[in-house]
């Protein structure tokens, strides 16, 4: 200790003459930093109600809750985050995690209120002054807290697929598949979208938990046609999926065959049970596709006694002689039968309903009568010379591959029509001709541009893998016919605009514009309709129609009280579609078999 | 025979406990705390009194128990982010580190480069708070209030760097598992420079008003001594034991995140006094800031600054054991996580410097204390009670 | 009604005459479609009777603008023939849709049908000055432009959107 | 570390052994065995810095797990001693006498766990929790949801929707027949 030890503190008096530090108003004068983490905002026009912010906050700060004017749709639940902000930390873990980007932060701190209440208030729909701020919180670039990409599909090369009707999709290993249902939120919008509802949030966690078999449970909830769906499913429900606003969707689809694969067929029928006690009543179902077999599956698992009257020999129907193989291999498709049958339901192939028996007799024989016959008749342009003998049918020539019926394949052809059948008939014809004479030389015109082709993506862009030669807006005026009446190919116009301004279709051709695509064959894949003319005459009389379609209520139920219609032929091509049918008039079928109980 | 050996006095029993009759009107009992100013944060002491020696002490806490490590074993591993840092309030980044670094280890992550540094750059810039706080802080146990205002004021600007580059005052949760959440923001180094310069003025000061001043020598010096062979016995880490002349510098003996690359020497000091942890603090402030230049010039400048992470919602960690530490301004700062492969933690176990610092040993060092100087000698092991009972 | 009602419209050239075969037009379309109800495949019977109606709408349409009070100075106005009157005439022939038309016969038929109307009542607009009566046949063109849409969008759909 | 480990089992019984990184390592230790280890490892192994001592309850194995984390500062080496111990009247042996501070980590443990530690100063006096009569809350089957809800009173006016539940209402749901 020393005498400036004494002295030394004595420079503290220099700060008499400083002006004081702290500003003096804070509260006007001072705005929070650019990242600072503050009130939250929400953008009504992003956000989709998924509750990943809710599911994230570790605090129970988040509630989800309807807003007045923002209905439930699919893809948005039409439920908003309403915060408390007696619980909310400021960890932006929910702005992390949004699955759309909608949840953010301002850099707004100060917000005064007399009523506690009035801070639990739902961003974005209470309108507050920071909503507007530019300022605030910005998560990183690059989200950090899932993966965004999805996990690859392995497939078949063009090379290695090109002249044989092998699988393309190989599935997911298991690793793969943990990979990609890891990605999944659970939010469940899916449901909502996927016309079978299935619980889609809960198998991809039975992936994710390995835990195949109650997988397959609840596959069988809701679907018994996993095999094919597994594979061949529109997927709709990745159309909703909340991870596809920043990134790809779930490969749903891919994880239901993942799962169906990896659990052995006698399993499968072990998981899902005996049926129920017979009940002693009888249902018929016409046509053993994805509709009437769903129906089969439900009523045969109540007890009821079904019988299924198929035309072709085997069953499926579209999906076994509509889906080429390569997309749809026949065993898997046999897999999913074989369980359908082992719950007791019975298939008479080779009976074609209307000549092998009549409805008549299938109304007198049975409780209730199941129509589900698909849309194996296809459409035609009836342009000049489409009735030559070498124009043909999609659907027909499908039919034949699948049967296995010997196709005079030619060495050039035409496919008109831009959908995935169009896509289909082209891909096989293109098999059958490298086959046949080592070369494709298909072509395939549509209509539609190519952004707005009917198929989907993935079939256009495989197609031009195969070498399918594809030319959008190409409107067909004729079949040429030489002079000896051979087919030498397809004259079409140029297509200018196919839709007016109203979206309407009002096709404008430039005749000007007009080529002839060489084919000794033109196949014409536009459309498919419903052959009923195995309903008779009488029986036409007495339905109802609706547009075309044999009028249905919205059980599946026709106006004739015995019978029943579900799947393509009343709702429209689609096989999960069909099956959420088969599913509709198993129910209303069942209710209305079973005795009602008297109502107190 | 006060003049002999005072911790003999008052005498014990063959059990270890007082042979004193508190009935005899000879003792008081005297609480200071929860809410005695010279007490750090909400703990309680309950002192024996002989006149105004202090014959025995017990500390409470349990005043700011939120059961923390409980309630990360209902969180996902995310989930248990934004509440770590809570434990500790004037330096909360250490508990986002050690949490953070723990997960990493048990789930195979690496993280980028460029997100070590920035860590190593948050992990300095809260030990300088942490400083600036504790010496505003022990100037005050003696009385000088001024201290505080200037150590308080500068700390202020280092909360506004904090405030633009993590968005957050106080407790940033910018070091999340994986990384952390952004690169610093344009400008940040020039900002940071004036404020360390600032800093280093301020310290200037109070190295001429606290530490050149006759009272708090006469206050401090020879007061509070730690024993070299207690440090072991009662886990005495950080400035505490580098005051007695051991260097135990986690940064150095076992170095993590960047400290391998930086120059620096553990700063130590010989008395053990409370004079001598206070300097042995100031220097390790300004050491602390020559770190923080020496990160800012060397940091990568773009990068990656967080490693993919697979989805936070069902994020699952094989089962394992693992401690991580990290030099705190109090000392060695660690978490062991147990983790049994499910999505949540088994169990996680703070390890807070202050947990030993501020029981055992305080209960010991403050017997035959001087009444005066109790609040400066807790305040002298720098013990933060939050971290004690988590 | 073949050779001579072409011969009929050729010679007409007054916007009254041309008016009167107009809704000649509409009354044999409809009639047509309302004969044809019966024939069709029941399934499809929705749509043959849509097309009745909605020539009815039309027929009803010219009747009452024949009746209105400031059409009949108007009537006896010369009107230039239009030159896709040659169409027009055609499509009052009754087609062969054999016995038991399907809808895609029967909307393929409407659909030129409803095409050349379209064309004849803008090129009656484009003969005729501005005016009330240019502005009704603006109208009635606008009618039939709206029909031949909602029909070519039932086609599309019909026909075309079945292959997905 | 496996060196440190052969070395110790020529003098230890030792149970399995675990390297988590070059200088953290947890080995198995018999309860019976413990103190002789710690006390050998203290004073001839240079691991003098008890770093911590804490519990974790492996309930569905009907065990408490006392994790000893010691640490060699000149060597730079951390060592957990993992000692499994029975759960129902759980006890063990004290290391009070080995490292002053240990006395603290045993009153928590009491408290939080309900371990006993037998001859550990001042173990039944209240640590954090004075007055607490609920079981041992850091035992798993203490359940702080539960606990908090019948504790404290729910903040009213709170409520939330599942998205799918609410979407089933408001989308498609059953119809039921019509």
């Amino acid at each position: 200790m020393s005498i400036s030890d004494v002295l030394s503190p004595f420079t503290a008096w220099k700060n008499l003459f400083r002006d004081p530090v702290t500003i003096k108003d804070p509260l006007n004068e001072r705005p929070g930093a650019a990242r600072y983490r503050g009130f939250h905002k929400n953008d009504m026009d992003k956000c989709i109600g998924c509750g990943t912010c809710e599911t994230i906050c570790q605090n129970g700060a988040i509630d989800m809750l309807p807003v007045e004017g923002i209905p439930a749709v699919q893809g948005d639940s039409g439920l908003r985050p309403r915060i408390d902000y007696g619980r909310c930390c400021w960890c932006a873990l929910c702005v992390d995690v949004c699955m759309t980007g909608s949840l953010t932060m301002s850099n707004e701190y100060k917000w005064v209120e007399s009523d506690p209440d009035l801070f639990r208030f739902t961003p974005g729909v209470d309108k507050k002054y920071w909503d507007n701020a530019e300022l605030g919180y910005q998560r990183h670039d690059e989200k950090h807290l899932m993966p965004v990409a999805r996990e690859e599909m392995p497939e078949l090369h063009p090379e290695a697929r090109l002249d044989s009707f092998v699988e393309i999709v190989q599935g997911y290993n298991i690793e793969q598949a943990k990979l990609e249902a890891d990605r999944c939120v659970s939010c469940g919008l899916c449901i909502a979208t996927c016309p079978a509802h299935m619980a889609i949030p809960d198998y991809i966690k039975a992936v994710r938990d390995g835990d195949y078999e109650r997988g397959v449970q609840l596959l069988y909830e809701t679907n018994p046609f996993s095999q094919v769906c597994g594979r061949v499913c529109t997927h709709c429900c990745e159309d909703s999926c909340a991870a596809r606003h920043e990134g790809d969707p779930i490969a749903i689809r891919w994880l239901k065959r993942h799962i169906i694969d990896q659990v052995p067929q006698e399993k499968v029928i072990e998981l899902i049970g005996k049926p129920a006690a017979p009940t002693g009543k009888k249902v018929a179902i016409i046509g053993a596709g994805p509709a009437g077999l769903t129906a089969a599956f439900d009523l045969a698992r109540l007890g009821h006694a079904v019988t299924v009257y198929e035309a072709q020999a085997a069953g499926g129907g579209m999906t076994r002689y509509g889906i080429p193989e390569y997309r749809l291999p026949y065993n898997a498709l046999d897999r999913d039968i074989a369980v359908i049958t082992a719950m007791g339901v019975e298939i008479k192939y080779n009976q074609r309903v209307g000549t092998d028996i009549t409805m008549q007799q299938l109304e007198a024989d049975y409780d209730a009568v199941v129509l589900a016959i698909g849309l194996h008749q296809g459409r035609s342009t009836r342009i000049p010379g489409s009735d030559h003998p070498q124009v043909r049918k999609a659907v027909d020539l499908l039919r034949q591959i699948t049967a296995g019926e010997t196709i005079d394949v030619p060495k050039s052809m035409v496919v008109i029509g831009g959908g995935n059948v169009a896509m289909d008939i082209a891909r096989s014809m293109a098999r059958l001709q490298l086959q046949h004479y080592g070369e494709i030389r298909v072509t395939l015109t549509a209509l539609e541009d190519k952004a707005h082709f009917l198929a989907d993506p993935v079939e256009i862009k495989e197609s031009l893998e195969e070498q399918i030669n594809i030319l959008d807006s190409r409107g067909p005026q004729a079949c040429v016919i030489d002079d000896n009446g051979k087919l030498l190919g397809l004259k079409t116009w140029k297509v200018l605009s196919i839709f007016d301004a109203e979206r309407r279709f009002a096709p404008k051709y430039d005749p000007a514009d007009e080529q002839i695509h060489e084919g000794e064959m033109i196949v014409e894949a536009i459309g498919q309709m419903a052959d009923v003319s195995l309903l008779g005459d009488a029986l036409t009389e007495k339905l109802e129609w609706n547009r075309g379609r044999i009028q249905i209520d919205p059980n599946g139920r026709t106006s004739e009280n015995w019978l029943w219609s579900a799947g393509d032929c009343v709702k429209g091509p689609d096989v999960i579609n069909a099956v959420a049918d088969g599913h509709r008039v198993a129910t209303s079928i069942h209710r209305a078999l079973t005795p009602q109980e008297a109502t107190a | 025979m006060f003049e002999l050996d005072r911790s003999q006095y008052p005498q014990k029993k063959a059990d270890g406990t007082l042979d004193i009759d508190l009935t005899s009107g000879k003792y008081l009992k005297l609480w200071q705390g929860p809410q005695h100013p010279g007490i750090t944060g909400n703990m309680a002491i309950e002192l024996t009194v002989c006149g105004d020696e202090v014959v025995d002490a017990t500390t409470h806490v349990g005043y700011l128990h939120r059961g923390f490590e409980k309630l990360m074993e209902r969180r996902t591993f995310m989930q248990c982010f934004p509440i770590v840092c809570r434990i500790c309030v004037p330096e909360p980044d250490f508990n986002e580190y050690c949490y953070a670094a723990a997960v990493e280890e048990l789930a195979g992550l690496e993280i980028p480069e460029l997100a070590h540094w920035i860590r190593t750059l948050i992990l300095e810039m809260g030990r300088v708070n942490s400083y600036l706080m504790y010496l505003g802080g022990q100037a005050g146990a003696f009385g000088q209030g001024v201290i505080g205002q200037w150590t308080t004021y500068v700390r202020d600007l280092m909360l506004d760097r904090f405030e633009e580059l993590t968005g957050a005052r106080i407790y940033h949760m910018f070091i999340i598992p994986g990384g952390v959440r952004d690169n610093l923001p344009d400008g940040f180094a020039g900002r940071m420079e004036e404020t360390l310069r600032e800093i280093e003025s301020v310290l200037a000061d109070v190295d001429r008003v606290m530490f050149h001043n006759a009272v708090f020598k006469k206050r401090a010096v020879g007061v509070g001594v730690i024993d070299t062979a207690w440090l072991d016995s009662y886990g005495i880490t950080g400035p505490n034991a580098r005051a007695a002349g051991v260097a135990k510098d986690v940064r150095k003996d076992q170095p993590y995140l960047v400290y391998p690359e930086l120059e620096f020497e553990a700063v130590t000091g010989k008395d053990s006094d409370i004079y001598t942890r206070a300097d042995v603090r100031r220097r390790d402030l300004l050491l602390s800031l020559d770190l923080i230049r020496q990160i800012l010039s060397r940091l990568p400048k773009t990068g990656a600054v967080m490693t993919k992470l697979p989805n936070v919602l069902h994020w699952k960690i094989p089962r394992g054991e693992t401690y991580v530490r990290g030099e705190c301004s109090r000392g060695e700062y660690g978490y062991y996580l147990v983790t049994d492969g499910s999505g949540y933690p088994r169990r996680v176990n703070v390890r807070g410097p202050s947990y030993t610092h501020s029981i055992a040993l305080f209960e010991r060092m403050v017997i035959n204390a001087n009444i005066s100087d109790v609040a400066a000698l807790l305040v002298s092991l720098h013990t933060y009670p939050p971290e004690i009972e988590r | 009604m073949s050779e001579a009602s072409i011969q009929r419209l050729q010679s007409k050239t007054t916007l009254k005459e041309i008016l009167e075969v107009a809704t000649e037009f509409e009354r044999t379309a409809r009639d047509f479609y309302t004969d044809l109800i019966p024939k069709v495949h029941k399934s499809i019977r929705y749509l043959v009777e849509e097309l009745a109606t909605e020539e009815q709408e039309h027929y009803d349409l010219f009747t009452q603008m024949a009746a209105r009070d400031d059409l009949e100075q108007q009537l006896k106005v010369e009107v230039e023939r239009p030159t896709s009157d040659h169409k027009f005439s055609d499509c009052i022939h009754l087609p062969d849709l054999g016995e038991q038309p399907d809808d895609q016969a029967v909307l393929q038929y409407a659909l030129r049908r409803e095409h050349a109307a379209m064309e004849q009542y803008h090129a009656l607009a484009q003969g005729t000055e501005a005016g009330p009566i240019h502005d009704l046949f603006l109208y009635l063109a606008n009618e039939e432009t709206k029909h031949k849409n909602e029909l070519e969008k039932l086609y599309y759909a019909t026909v075309h959107s079945g292959g997905v | 570390m496996q060196q440190l480990y052969d070395t110790l089992t020529q003098r230890f019984s030792l149970g399995e052994f675990t390297r988590q990184r070059a200088d953290l390592a947890f080995i198995t230790v018999e309860a019976v065995r413990l103190h002789a280890l710690l006390r050998h490892l203290r004073d001839q192994e240079g691991f003098t810095h008890l770093v911590l001592l804490t519990a974790v309850d492996w309930l569905e194995d009907g065990q408490f797990q006392l994790t000893y984390l010691i640490n060699n500062r000149a060597k730079c080496q951390d060592l957990g001693l993992r000692v499994m111990i029975a759960r129902d009247n759980a006890s063990m042996e004290s290391i009070h006498d080995l490292w002053a501070a240990a006395a603290t980590y045993q009153r928590e443990l009491r408290e939080m766990f309900g371990i006993d530690f037998p001859g550990s100063p001042r173990l039944m006096d209240d640590f954090i929790l004075e007055g607490w009569n609920a079981a041992p809350p850091y035992r798993r089957d203490f359940d702080t949801l539960e606990y908090s809800r019948a504790t404290y009173r729910e903040r009213p006016g709170r409520e939330t929707r599942d998205p799918a539940a609410h979407m089933k209402q408001q989308l498609y749901g059953d119809k039921g027949d019509v």
